[in-house]
């Protein structure tokens, strides 16, 4: 039941699909309190990873591909979600090692990698209406689910359900980061777009890991 | 009718890149550049400002920013050679700050006092 | 050998007008724009850091200025993957003010660490 | 032994030539401690004044004659110089009124209200490196002249001694106004451009008074 470097990319191909399917809705959500380009700065970085895992040589290891994925968005994406999506990986290849095959604690072990490097980027805390704000809960639900015995699939199923909630929390609070901040008050009411990007990306890697149904 | 905002520099290409930079967050404001000499070098140009304080002006007033001292000084004059110099503000911001900070304000409807306060109260952050 | 300088901006005349402002009180002094995407549009290009970085760095390191928080980030990485990430800087700065004030330093042979504090002390006068 | 407004043209014409003369020197002097344009800035206001001056009516009064310096140079000079001696000539011409005529007297009260017009636009104290430090010490000058009853041209020939001093008083000095106060200590020893333009201008006006020898 672990994951393995085909797993990975399969869970990468994945995120592409749904953030180009959902490339309007994160384009709306970002017009409203930012540039409205978050959508489209996704697309443009997950379809170059696309390209990429098309072309050149399959990555070796989870790290590898988890590596390519980051350094591929942090060239690509553009915006504020290229460098902390590009740390996050970054952050959670080196914490898989050189493991061909990722289990339920390493796949925790990576998310917990992953939010510490959105945070050394971005400086963000837990209510300033960013994607801490989904990732933070999606991190301390697949480590109780990895603790408690469950699956890799389990463990990003539980993920990608705390990190909607923590999306959907964003909603009544006023930005301190990131574009919306300059909104001052009138960031709130409305839904971080890239608190809803993590959201999606961590159920497309539940999906893709055969859990995806809450 | 949301305030207007003027970017004044000595640099066509620093005056263009702030406005469209502040533009991207605040799609319905007019921000308008004045920037460089009408001969083309680095300098600042008295007409150009003022024309842009002309069009920039849709009834809810103007705030200005600029560069360096010189670039202000041009914007003062332009402002006082206005019929009501009351509605437009030379404000003292950094200029890449207080035009995004001031775009998004007056995007947000802000009054001309709120967009000069916006501006001048840009923080670093974002 | 002078201390250069690279821009990070979100849009690539906003990055080449500030370098060409802070050039002219600087005519020593690598002063590099890095702006906007290889694609065109608004946002901060990884690799167009990067080459800047390689390119204003003559010996005596690099200062950075950048004008929102994720230009900041895009320029911190592009650090980090130097060979030797402590001959860089990224400046936390107002950027027109600091890009002059960093400049000037620069020309009058400042240090890495007196270039960095100039722009982050870059008072708003001149 | 008054000025009238052919008097004040034919000033003005002076100063352009002088100005053009200086370029270099004044572009010199503004490339240690500024950007290199200060000669360069005020041939290009005084070129296109005299072309004014030159392709249409005559100004009728000397009121007129400085408001047309004073709209070119804001209109073309680019740089601070611009504004300062723009604000300074307006002030000038509001001073001297509807006078078909300037006597001592009235020169001096124009030479204050120009020094309170480079004040108000510049805010530069006397010590902080800029033309104040030559236009101060010339008005006060030029104020004790008038008054101790000498002709338009011994004025003019008392402000320009006057403010060479003045510029020559800059060079100790820490620039705290202009570019050159990004220089700090730096800019210590050099002469201040526009303190030695502003010498050169009355200099020129002191001798096309008929007063310009020391
Ligand atoms: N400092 C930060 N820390 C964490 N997340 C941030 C930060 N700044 C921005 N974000 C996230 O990035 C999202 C915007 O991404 P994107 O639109 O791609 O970037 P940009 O704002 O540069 O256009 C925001 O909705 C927010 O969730
Ligand atoms: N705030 C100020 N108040 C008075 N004089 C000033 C001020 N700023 C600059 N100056 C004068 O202007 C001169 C420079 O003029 P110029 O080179 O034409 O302008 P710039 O600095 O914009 O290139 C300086 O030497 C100084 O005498
Ligand atoms: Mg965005
Ligand atoms: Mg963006
Ligand atoms: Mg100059
Ligand atoms: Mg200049």
């Amino acid at each position: 039941m672990g994951c393995s470097v085909e797993g990975v990319v399969a869970a990468l191909r994945s995120a592409a699909e749904v953030v180009t399917a959902h490339r309007d809705e994160l384009v709306e959500l970002d017009r409203v309190i930012g540039d409205a380009d978050h959508g489209e700065n996704l697309k443009r970085g997950f379809t170059a990873l696309v390209s990429k895992l098309d072309l050149s040589e399959p990555p070796a290891t989870p790290s590898a591909a988890l590596k390519l994925a980051a350094t591929t968005l942090i060239s690509t994406v553009g915006g504020a979600a290229g460098p902390l999506y590009g740390t996050a990986l970054l952050r959670a290849a080196t914490s898989v090692g050189d493991a061909a095959e990722l289990d339920a604690a390493g796949v925790a072990a990576a998310l917990r990698a992953a939010l510490d490097g959105v945070v050394a980027r971005g400086k963000a805390e837990p209510g300033d209406k960013t994607m801490v704000d989904a990732l933070t809960p999606a991190v301390a639900a697949a480590e109780a689910a990895a603790a408690s015995g469950s699956t890799v699939a389990e463990v990003l199923s539980a993920a990608a359900d705390a990190a909607d909630e923590g999306a959907a929390s964003t909603v009544p609070l006023v930005a301190r980061k990131g574009r919306a901040s300059y909104l001052g008050e009138r960031s709130a009411n409305h839904l971080d777009p890239g608190s809803r990007s993590t959201a999606l990306l961590l159920r497309s890697f539940a999906e893709s890991a055969g859990g995806g149904d809450r | 009718m949301k305030v207007g905002l003027v970017i004044v520099s000595h640099s066509a290409r620093l005056a263009e890149g702030v406005a469209e930079l502040a533009a991207q967050m605040a799609p319905d404001v007019i921000v308008l550049p004045a920037g460089g000499m009408a001969t083309g070098g680095l300098g600042t140009d008295y007409e150009a400002v003022s024309n842009a304080l002309d069009r920039a002006e849709s009834g809810a007033g103007v705030v200005l920013l600029y560069d360096l001292g010189s670039a202000r000084m041009t914007a003062e004059l332009a402002v006082e050679s206005l019929g009501d110099p009351s509605r437009a503000y030379v404000v003292d911001a950094p200029l890449v700050e207080g035009a995004v900070a001031a775009a998004v304000a007056a995007q947000g409807d802000a009054t001309l006092d709120g967009v000069a306060e916006a501006a001048a109260g840009a923080a670093r952050e974002a």
